[in-house]
């Protein structure tokens, strides 16, 4: 129904705008502003006056509303402001990284989904074995920190077995390993979904009245199973998107991957707030993006909303 | 005979995913004190949506519902309504969903004793004779309610209901969810109650034969409407709307 | 696959001895040494209190009793020709192939029987196809039939719908088509009007005995209401505590009923006619 | 379900009894005993400045029980008690809530657990509260569905009729059957905020790499692969404690028993 996806569409607005506020209200409540920042890693001294020019010249002086407008008014035509500590547009230092975060999250998530579905019903509908074997990579993916195995797989691959250079990889390279121990990590969880949607199917009247007319039980599942199962899989991957770029900050560490978590990380060591404040928008545009294109998916596999 | 409640011109409609259904289209009906009305109607004809209106469980888009004591159930502010609750009661279709699951018999009935105002001493051998009055025995009182069945469960419905001392209660299709003996009993054990306590009952049912042994006055309803009203065995014998004929045609007669 | 068993003439059913017990050391008798025979066109009704156990009769009948239920007995399909299929010692999945190919199986709440992620015309279409090698326009011409036969006038129109789009009654018919779709000779139904009202009870039980009588099948029916019952079957078996306590015609045990009203067989519906 | 609880007590047990002895001074350096193996001096062994693992152990066990107390204690007072008032009332209130639910939703909890850590510093306590503070929205959304499903369940609408007040109703009546699923829940997001935890003392953002922590000591220790033993003990014991709560969390996703 146009009218429920519109109804989403607006609920999604106000969201973008109500978190906008926060953020800018967040950025100026920190103890430090980015002006002392500024002055004192220079070693200049912090006085009112060089406070003041700063502002000026950073557009930050003013009324509290006129600078959030002003800020919101440049974030949107992608003029996010400059980097206190690098002096770099940030519009552009996150154009370079974010494709990579997104490559190594959305990539690992969308493998992990891949992989989840045949895992997870094979979990529920096949031998005993499937089912341990999804148990134990959920386990393991609760259980065993991620830094943990990206220090062993480097350990190992990189410096033991020599295969892989990590730190000197480029390009398409770079996101391979931090995308699979990414999907990896997401892998238990959802084909934990999977399987616990397909045991609910076993017990709908409408399987149970379609194995009394002669369909065989697992075949039926298979086939009919597909949309409630594949319903139950991407909500739960909506709700993992806003893992997608900040759960992926691990990862970056370790693999000293130039993403955004990476930049996040170093950022908030060095105070960076415009970095940080632009970082969260980031996440925020994000989440507002996935939540209308997975829902709209949604509403087309189940009838029932559309 | 004084009017207990007065609906005047009531309306409700729900808006569902596909479409529209305007569940009551411009009620009126009056409710004496002390009497039995029965309410038959196909399903979707809107019986339940009124019985819940005229306990106050939801509230009409438009139109009055005037208790007695001068209060506007469908307009009046949540503290008056509140304090009319207790004697407005409702049993519902579904037996097992009537108790809460993690509660046994007595601790869903002990807190309604206490706020009827008997002493603590007091309250169990209340809550025993409350039961017993429903053909129940204390030794059920310390069961869960998946410890009993379908009738017993509706029979402590009933009972909690008249532990309120109430002046209208509302029997929402209370047996079509059990098997033909358990209904026959149940029935006849809602006759009796009537008789000695003479609350104002609204017995709601799809079964137009059910409805006869309950209620000597019966509303046929249509889609939102009442479009009859009468005696039964009037109404039996000779119905005279579509929907009332329907009805008695598809009470169960022995064809061989 | 087809698993359409092209059965030579009439089928008839002879269950002799069916017993369910649960396993474990105190095994409980959930069905108590129970005998059948269903004629081609014959109609029995099954009568009980809920939790008598005539839904057990049905399930292991029909051998869709859940493995951890012990099963004894001997359920017979024997058809025209003569040719004898045992269900019993077959393995579960040859069991329900044979079952589901002879008998056309519903079990309670057919309202929500309807798969509401397809429409119609796929779900109709697919039992078809299952019991039956059809051509796709032979689908949908025996499908738009099915409809027409159930008394759904636009059918074109309904292929093309969810089952949400359909009012209440529309997919008590619906379904009622697709539990008989397969052709099959025997009807097994249990308790297909719970959660009906009297007026689509009446519809339903309609549907059935017109259907049975069209493509003269036999019909096997549960109920906790005899006078229901009656309106269908010629002949009753009711059982109480896993045990059939009295069998023979409507009449027979109506009269022996209401001889002794403290008979605890009380199943009678409202009597008018009393 | 009874099995599971009494490994996951048992396993629970066992690391509070044995980490609760007396032990040595974690800080206490003694460079002429650097890298030890396991002796009886030692249980564990020592580390690159000669400290007692155990003694570093024991500390890291206590530091990490905390902040998964802090945390969950945080998400179930704010989350169950939002999502209850959530689920019950209609209007302004139900949608501030989810309003600030999604908030907190948007922003990933490790993310936001970088943040208020660097600026604030790495405690158990700090740590426990911004973890339990964003982990809390979860808790909104499952406690506000429950509530929404139970409230239209026929045994509450009997309790509005007999005009019990609304308190007692959520408490009594509704609060039982959102503890059940609820519980499940809190499994599996306990394991998770250790883990959270631990990466978050691994990357070491506003604290000193010298404290007790089983993040900190791999993130020391995680260039001497040569001396396994050094990792391999923060890992058994992350493991472990995860178990325990990854045991409850189990059934949350498969239906056992029901």
């Amino acid at each position: 129904m146009i009218m429920r996806w519109q109804k989403a569409l607006v609920r999604q607005l106000e969201l973008f705008f109500v978190s906008s506020v926060v953020i800018f209200a967040v950025a100026r409540a920190l103890p430090r502003t980015p002006m002392e920042v500024y002055l004192q890693d220079r070693g200049l001294p912090v006085t009112p006056e060089s406070i003041e020019a700063l502002e000026r010249q950073w557009g930050l002086g003013g009324p509290i509303v006129v600078q959030y407008f002003r800020w919101i008014g440049r974030f949107c035509t992608g003029d996010w402001g400059t980097s206190i500590v690098t002096g770099e547009q940030i519009s552009v230092a996150m154009a370079q990284r974010l494709p990579i975060s997104l490559a190594i999250g959305l990539g690992g998530v969308a493998l992990a989904a891949l992989l989840a579905y045949p895992l997870g019903m094979k979990a529920s509908l096949g031998s005993r074995g499937w089912d341990l074997g999804a148990r134990l990579i959920t386990l393991i993916s609760q259980a065993v920190p991620s830094f943990l195995i990206c220090t062993l797989v480097i350990d190992l691959f990189g410096v033991r077995l020599g295969w892989i250079p990590f730190f000197r990889l480029s390009g398409a390279a770079l996101v391979i390993a931090p995308m699979l121990i990414v999907a990896f990590y997401s892998l238990g969880q959802l084909s934990r979904v999977v399987t616990a949607h397909a045991e609910e199917l076993r017990t709908e009247p409408f399987v149970t009245a379609a194995v009394a007319r002669g369909f065989e039980l697992n075949d039926l599942l298979w086939r009919d199973g597909r949309r409630p199962v594949l319903y139950g899989l991407i909500s739960t991957v909506i709700a993992k998107m806003a893992w997608v770029i900040g759960g992926t900050a691990i990862v970056e560490y370790v693999f000293a991957v130039p993403g955004m978590s990476y930049y996040l990380i170093k950022s908030i060591s060095s105070r960076d707030y415009t970095v940080v404040q632009s970082y969260l928008m980031v996440l925020v545009l994000w989440m507002f993006g996935t939540r209308i294109i997975l829902g709209g998916v949604l509403s087309w596999l189940d009838p029932r909303t559309r | 005979m004084t009017v207990m409640l007065s609906l005047r011109d009531v309306r409700k409609a729900y808006r569902s995913a596909s479409r529209d259904v305007n569940a009551l289209d411009g009620v009126d009906l009056d409710l004496p004190s002390d009497h039995a009305l029965a309410l038959v109607g196909e399903s979707g004809c809107g019986k339940t949506t009124l019985g819940e209106l005229t306990v106050g469980l939801q509230r009409p888009d438009a139109g009055q519902i005037m208790h007695a004591s001068g209060v506007d159930l469908a307009n009046c502010r949540p503290r008056s309504l509140r304090s009319l609750r207790p004697r407005l009661q409702m049993v519902f279709q579904n037996p097992f969903a009537s108790f809460a699951p993690h509660l046994r018999l007595h601790q869903s009935l002990a807190p309604v004793a206490r706020r009827q105002g008997i002493a603590q001493p007091m309250i169990i051998s209340a809550l025993v004779d409350s039961l017993e009055q429903v053909g129940l025995s204390a030794a059920h009182l310390d069961r869960y309610p998946a410890q009993l069945s379908g009738g017993q469960l509706q029979r402590a419905s009933l009972a909690r209901a008249l532990l309120c001392d109430p002046q209208y209660i509302v029997a929402d299709e209370i047996s079509s969810a059990l098997d033909v003996a358990a209904q026959d009993e149940l029935t006849r054990l809602l006759g009796r109650l009537r008789a000695q306590r003479h609350f104002t009952l609204l017995f709601i049912t799809h079964d137009l034969g059910l409805a006869r042994q309950v209620a000597d006055d019966v509303c046929v309803m249509d889609a939102g409407r009442i479009v009859e009203r009468g005696r039964a065995d009037q109404v039996l014998d000779d119905p005279q709307t579509r929907a009332a004929k329907r009805l008695v045609d598809a009470i169960p007669r022995f064809r061989y | 696959m087809t698993i359409g068993i092209d059965h030579h003439g009439p089928v008839s059913l002879r269950v002799r001895g069916l017993s369910v017990r649960t396993r474990g050391d105190s095994p409980a008798l959930l069905l108590d040494d129970v005998d059948l025979d269903l004629a081609p066109g014959q109609r029995v009704g099954i009568v009980g209190h809920s939790g008598a156990g005539k839904s057990m009769f049905l399930r292991a009948l029909t051998g869709f009793c859940p493995d951890s239920l012990d099963v004894q007995g001997s359920v017979q399909l024997i058809d025209g020709s003569g040719e004898i299929q045992e269900l019993l010692t077959a393995d579960t999945k040859q069991r329900r192939r044979l079952a589901t190919g002879a008998m056309a199986i519903s079990w309670q709440n057919a309202l929500q029987s309807l798969n509401p992620y397809q429409t119609i015309s796929r779900q109709l279409g697919a039992t078809l196809r299952l019991h039956r090698q059809l051509t796709a326009d032979e689908v949908r011409s025996a499908s738009l039939q099915w409809l027409a036969s159930v008394g759904l006038s636009d059918g074109a129109g309904l292929l093309g719908s969810y089952p949400h789009q359909l009012s209440g009654g529309m997919r008590q018919r619906v379904a009622i088509a697709m539990t008989m779709c397969g052709g099959q000779p025997i009807v097994v139904a249990d308790e297909p009007t719970t959660a009906l009202d009297m007026v689509s009870q009446a519809e339903c039980i309609d549907l059935y005995d017109r259907l049975c009588a069209a493509g003269a099948r036999s019909l096997l029916y549960v109920s906790h209401d005899l006078a229901l019952v009656g309106r269908l079957c010629t002949s009753v078996m009711v059982i109480q505590d896993a045990r059939v306590v009295e069998s023979g015609s409507i009449d027979q045990v109506r009269t022996r009923e209401s001889s002794n009203p403290g008979a605890s067989t009380r199943f009678s519906g409202i009597l008018l006619a009393s | 379900m009874r099995i599971r609880l009494m490994v996951a007590a048992g396993i629970l047990g066992v690391m509070i009894l044995a980490f609760s002895l007396p032990h040595g001074d974690p800080s206490a350096v003694d460079l002429t005993a650097v890298l030890q193996p396991p002796s009886q001096a030692h249980p564990l062994g020592t580390d690159d400045l000669g400290r007692d693992v155990w003694a570093l152990m024991a500390v890291g066990f206590w530091r990490t029980l905390t902040v998964v107390v802090t945390a969950s204690l945080t998400s179930v007072l704010i989350g169950v008690p939002l999502g209850l008032i959530a689920g019950y009332s209609r209007g302004a209130v139900n949608a501030i809530i989810m309003t600030a639910t999604d908030l907190t939703m948007i922003i990933p909890t490790f993310v936001a657990a970088l943040l208020v850590t660097a600026v604030v510093g790495l405690t158990p306590f700090s740590a426990g509260l911004v973890l339990g503070l964003f982990g809390a929205g979860t808790y909104v959304n499952q406690t506000r569905a429950l509530t929404l499903s139970i409230r239209s369940y026929d045994y509450v609408r009997a309790e509005v009729l007999l005009a019990t007040p609304t308190v007692q109703i959520l408490l009594r009546h509704v609060l039982p059957g959102v503890a059940g699923p609820l519980m499940r829940y809190f499994g599996s997001s306990a394991s998770g905020t250790i883990l959270a935890y631990a990466g978050l003392a691994f990357i070491g953002l506003g604290v000193d790499t010298t404290v007790p922590d089983w993040g900190t000591m791999l993130y020391r220790h995680r260039s001497q692969i040569d001396h396994p033993l050094l990792l391999l003990w923060p890992t058994l014991g992350i493991f472990l404690l995860a178990i325990v709560f990854h045991i409850l969390a189990d059934p949350a996703l498969r239906k056992e028993g029901q």
